[in-house]
């Protein structure tokens, strides 16, 4: 726990369970709506992702690309499972950890890859990068790395869909870091009164870079919705289920009242913050007991005790997977790299826009 | 022609674009039941109702990127901030989001966005509340900057920056909202980066945009009683630049005074006088002078805000200096 | 009350009582430690800025001024009461209505009445205006005009208050307006983490321009403080003992504790926003309520009734004010402007700042 | 004369500065128990504790505000921006308070603060990640900016800023951080406006600084081997420039060649070639060119980035294009 020291200013002292999980779900997957056939492709999408990045891991470290690469990997239940519980055109955004989030709304490995090499076959052309994946396809909206930034502009978009009455929702995903940036509580203000349909998220995985969540904001998370009225809870984040249940229930409340939600999904990040952070602020017991949590475990356990599939079954999906990742893979190194001319495409929509030198 | 007031001609850009087009809105503080700060959206709450023209609270940050994730999604907002100055604490969504997303996507998001309202000096407000920011904006590739200087201009600025698929800065004057011009009947779409040679001469070229045009204009036509003629160009569109024009212009006069309400530093008054420099480096008879703003926030004192201000007579000694008449 | 429209987006409607108030104190005022002896002070203090800004507003429109010109008037308990609980090198900031405040504090009338025309002998030498009042002699920190972008100025300073352990407590006024900034979230969870020795007030008197409180902000302002876990409270503010025992019993807690607080003053303005303002947006009947409780009539019945002093005593404390202010305007109107070598000077510390051009 | 990385340069002059004046805090994002995102602050929590050494939650516009609030009260507060891009969300702290609170005041508060931390491109972070903005802050009057190249300047310069009394942008490099350079001992204070003749030559000014004279230097190296001698100036500090150095050397070289990693349009670079056909118009022999990075935003991809950063080819091309050897 954090010890207060007298006469700094920010909390200190070493932090053991940054995060406390609230408990999971106990319904099966068939109260949840799901049938048996839903679980193994549920398995394929979580460990797709996870197979993806620790390729992608790899990768960077044969220097095949550059830039920052943040792993997902330990956080797969919330992609997975809020991706399960939406419609395919609700809108989803997410901040700069997102590889596992577009791979969980069905975009092409290869282009996900790609756009990691900077490929002018990624999923943004190469111009994004790790961070910055857009797939507008599938409703996926990025990959955003200002911290907080795009807070905003999933209220905005909930506001395009509710002034056209599509029914769509939007769900707009964010670090505990990003709870403590001021665009938060100004959307939040703005999605409360103006009735905004939206699901805010925040993946609180303890950490904030080296801060853990005590030492960088005052109060529960969850709490700063408290202050305009809206709705929120707290969820377990390392079960697919819960998060399949929370969002659905959360989602069908948004389409039904145009009222927005927040939610605290406590989750983990096992690997450091990107790939040069060693992870100093943490203990390793506190790493090892949410391995332990492990949400692709988890849903493998469920499904085995339940006998909705075989060891083998899901072998086989493994494989798949491994061979998936190392198309991606040859798919990334083979693609080309932009053209030249294409330095200047993508600025402005106008095509003869003269730029100035 | 009818002949109307600026915040009249803003108004109907936005009035016409709106019955045009179902996918704008607009938002900012005060715009709809108060009836605008400075009046400008006048009566477009009663026409268009809440769903159209929108209200906001104190939060330029916020409101700014919804309005850019509005327009990601289909919308096509036109956001106000009440003056330009106060969009500073929003302008992350502006110079991080707007500006950057489409390219960031690979081409895959567009952002059809206004921003407009007020910019530079609205009288003695001090500091914080007179500052011009084309500059700022200007220098973040992504962006397109507009400042018109007269009603008509502004009117058919204002249509080509709501029906462009780009985000775009448009620039306004609290202090000119009053002011009446002649305002062309129908449809005049005034193109981006088209200035406009608002007064010929031979002696020397005067490039000013926005409430500057007006302190040139006095300027020239206190000139030509000594016998200068200036050629007056209002760029309008401050980026892209219409340096075509200003380059032909100093082709033909060899000299050049640049009239801007930016500060000095790396800003617009600098831009024009370099690609001057290249451009036409060889037809200049004298070095590019420029007047603006002094390197100081603005003061309050009424005298010390007349001093700051750029004047008529600062122009005039300029080119006086460029056409070696000191 | 609010009518929530079905198809926009802002609350719209009507508003009528914008802001109800909570009980005054039902304390005497030798309760809350005052003698007799210092009731006619704070009518004097009340009054001074009443008849200060009156013959101000009539020096607008006379156009001897230009500018902003924001009055106080009706709100003008709070600064009394809060000069009068706090020790005089607490240090207080205000946004930009804050004429009051000031004279509160004891800045001299001329060298206010000096800064509305804008002369050299004013208290900001001319620089600021109305709404850029600065004393710090008196401990007063301006006069900020940029929605709520000084709360974060307060905390800094209690910082550096904490930091040098003298004592002192910071003391931030702002509007309901400024409560929808990101910045009081900011400063908030940042006060609250670091335990700074601050007190957060926000003047609710129900109008952010011409937009009701009920419009702007989602759910009872106060509540933005419960978020971080801050201590909070809502308070009378057209009651000067409400504020006086308010303020004494939170400056306490924050002396002792270093823990921020965060107040909402309920009061109401009797003028427009500015003097271009006609007010449409609220009701006569409205306007006439407050008036009833006007909090310099408040404290002189309570004088009177009380037998503290007489009419003849209050009278003679009004025309002396009168005289002040009187004298305020001549010494303004007979004061020089800044010199014009003055454009140069006050940017920089560095006397040889080479400007440039 | 030791040899440092740069970062350790400026650990040394944050380090030594916070020795000799206990009024001094450093407060950042990771700054204190991680040891600084970039390793500046390494070691330094552990010195100084955590009263002095402050970690802060991700709130730009929060903790700016703070620092500029404890700076009026007697502190001496050091900012870190993890870059400066995260710096645009705290902006209006340090445009409408730490640069104009003086001003407003009559000259009543003074506000010894500095902003720094990396700035423009750290390699592949994509367009929000790689803005250079020194060209923003210098257009802000009330604000001093100082972007040194070596680690030797980074201290001395860093140095001078920590004791002014004034608000300044101090910027530094992510990449050039694990960059060696000699370090003087002993106290070596850089005064502010005071630029640095890097290498003598005689052909052409070239004016680079940041990490731009390192591309500066690249290509004079190679043109040296042409048989053209170029004149590196470094201003060091952006604001105020030394601009007489500049014509100085320009009235000797006669040509003049700007690197800049700020966008073109209303940049740095357009300053300083104003500046010269302003003050040195009659010697100049060419028009001054200058090679900045594109008016677009940073692309993710290597290869792209590799056109978008300035390079010391496109130096050599302007330079043979201010020497008409092309
Ligand atoms: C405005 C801003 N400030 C700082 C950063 C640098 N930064 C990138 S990620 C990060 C930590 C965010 O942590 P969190 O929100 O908890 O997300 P997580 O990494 O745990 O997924 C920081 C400080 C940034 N990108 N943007
Ligand atoms: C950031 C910013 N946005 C907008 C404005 C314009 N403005 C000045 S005062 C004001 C209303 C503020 O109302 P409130 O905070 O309730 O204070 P009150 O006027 O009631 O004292 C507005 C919108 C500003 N000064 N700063
Ligand atoms: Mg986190
Ligand atoms: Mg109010």
């Amino acid at each position: 726990m954090v010890k207060k020291s007298g006469d700094g200013f920010t909390p200190t002292g070493k932090v053991y369970k940054s995060t406390t999980l609230p408990k999971p779900t106990k319904k099966k997957h068939t109260d949840l709506g799901l049938k048996d056939d839903d679980l193994l492709p549920l398995f394929h999408s979580m460990y797709k992702q996870r197979r993806f990045e620790e390729r992608a891991a790899q990768m960077y470290q044969k220097g095949k690309f550059g830039g920052f690469l943040h792993l997902y990997i330990g956080q797969e239940a919330v992609s997975s499972g809020t991706v399960a519980a939406l419609n395919d055109d609700d809108d989803i955004l997410g901040a700069y950890r997102v590889h596992g989030m577009a791979l969980a709304r069905g975009s092409d490995p290869g282009r996900c890859m790609a756009e990691l090499f900077g490929k002018k076959t990624g999923v943004s052309r190469g111009k994004g990068g790790s961070m910055h994946f857009f797939d507008l396809e599938r409703h996926f909206w990025g990959g955003h790395a200002i911290v907080g930034a795009h807070i905003p502009l999933a209220a905005g978009m909930a506001m395009a869909n509710k002034y056209n009455d599509n029914g769509r929702v939007v769900i707009c995903f964010f670090g505990d870091g990003a709870v403590d940036q001021g665009s938060l509580n100004e959307t939040f203000n703005m999605a409360q009164l103006w009735k905004l349909p939206v699901i805010f998220v925040v993946e609180n995985n303890g950490y904030s870079m080296g801060t853990a969540v005590e030492r960088h904001s005052a109060g529960e998370l969850h709490k700063r919705a408290d202050a305009y009225g809206m709705k929120n809870a707290v969820v377990n984040g390392m079960d697919v289920f819960t998060i399949i249940e929370k969002v659905q229930e959360v989602a069908k409340d948004v389409r039904e009242t145009n009222e927005p939600w927040f939610l605290e999904v406590k989750t983990y990040r096992y690997r450091g913050h990107s790939m040069s952070d060693p992870g100093n602020y943490r203990t390793k017991e506190e790493l090892e007991e949410f391995r332990g949590f492990d949400p692709i475990e988890r849903l493998k356990t469920y499904i085995l005790k339940n006998k909705i599939a075989k060891e083998e079954d899901l072998k086989a999906i493994e494989d798949e997977i491994e061979q998936i990742v190392l198309d991606a893979i040859d798919f990334a190194e083979e693609s080309d790299f932009p053209d030249p001319k294409e330095l200047y495409e993508d600025t402005y929509t106008q095509d003869d826009y003269p730029y100035h030198v | 022609m009818a002949v109307l007031q600026f915040r009249e001609a803003i108004r109907e850009a936005l009035t016409e674009e709106m019955q045009r087009d179902e996918k704008i809105i607009l938002m900012g503080e005060e715009v709809a039941e108060y009836d605008g700060a400075y009046k400008v959206t006048q009566g477009m709450y009663k026409e268009f109702g809440g769903k159209r023209i929108i209200d906001t609270p104190i939060s330029e940050l916020g409101f700014a990127g919804i309005g850019v994730g509005a327009a990601m999604n289909g919308l096509r907002p036109i956001i106000e901030f009440m003056t330009f100055n106060f969009a500073v604490v929003g302008i992350d969504q502006i110079i991080n989001n707007a500006a950057k997303l489409r390219h960031m996507s690979g081409g895959q998001i567009s952002i059809p966005i206004v921003f407009r309202g007020p910019n530079a000096s609205g009288g003695q407000l001090a500091a914080t509340h007179s500052v011009a920011y084309e500059t700022i904006y200007a220098h973040i590739p992504g962006l397109k900057v507009m400042y018109p200087s007269e009603p008509g201009d502004a009117k058919g600025m204002l249509k080509t920056a709501i029906r462009d698929n780009d985000p775009v800065i448009f620039l306004e004057s609290e202090q000119m909202y009053g002011m009446k011009g002649e305002v062309p009947d129908g449809e005049n779409l005034i193109p981006f980066g088209k200035g406009k040679i608002k007064r010929e001469g031979s002696d020397v070229t005067i490039v000013a945009h926005g409430k500057m045009y007006h302190v040139a204009k006095q300027a020239a036509e206190q000139l030509a009683k000594d016998g200068v003629e200036a050629e007056i160009i209002d760029p309008r569109t401050i980026k892209p630049l219409d340096i075509e024009m200003i380059v032909e212009s100093v082709k033909k006069t060899n000299r050049c005074v640049v009239v801007d309400e930016t500060h000095p530093f790396c800003g617009f008054s600098a831009e024009v006088g370099f690609l001057i420099q290249r451009e036409a480096f060889d037809y200049l008879d004298a070095p590019v002078q420029r007047v603006t703003i002094p390197d100081v926030p603005a003061p309050f004192a009424k005298n010390l805000l007349e001093l700051w201000l750029p004047s008529p007579k600062q122009v005039i000694e300029a080119v006086k200096t460029v056409t070696y008449r000191n």
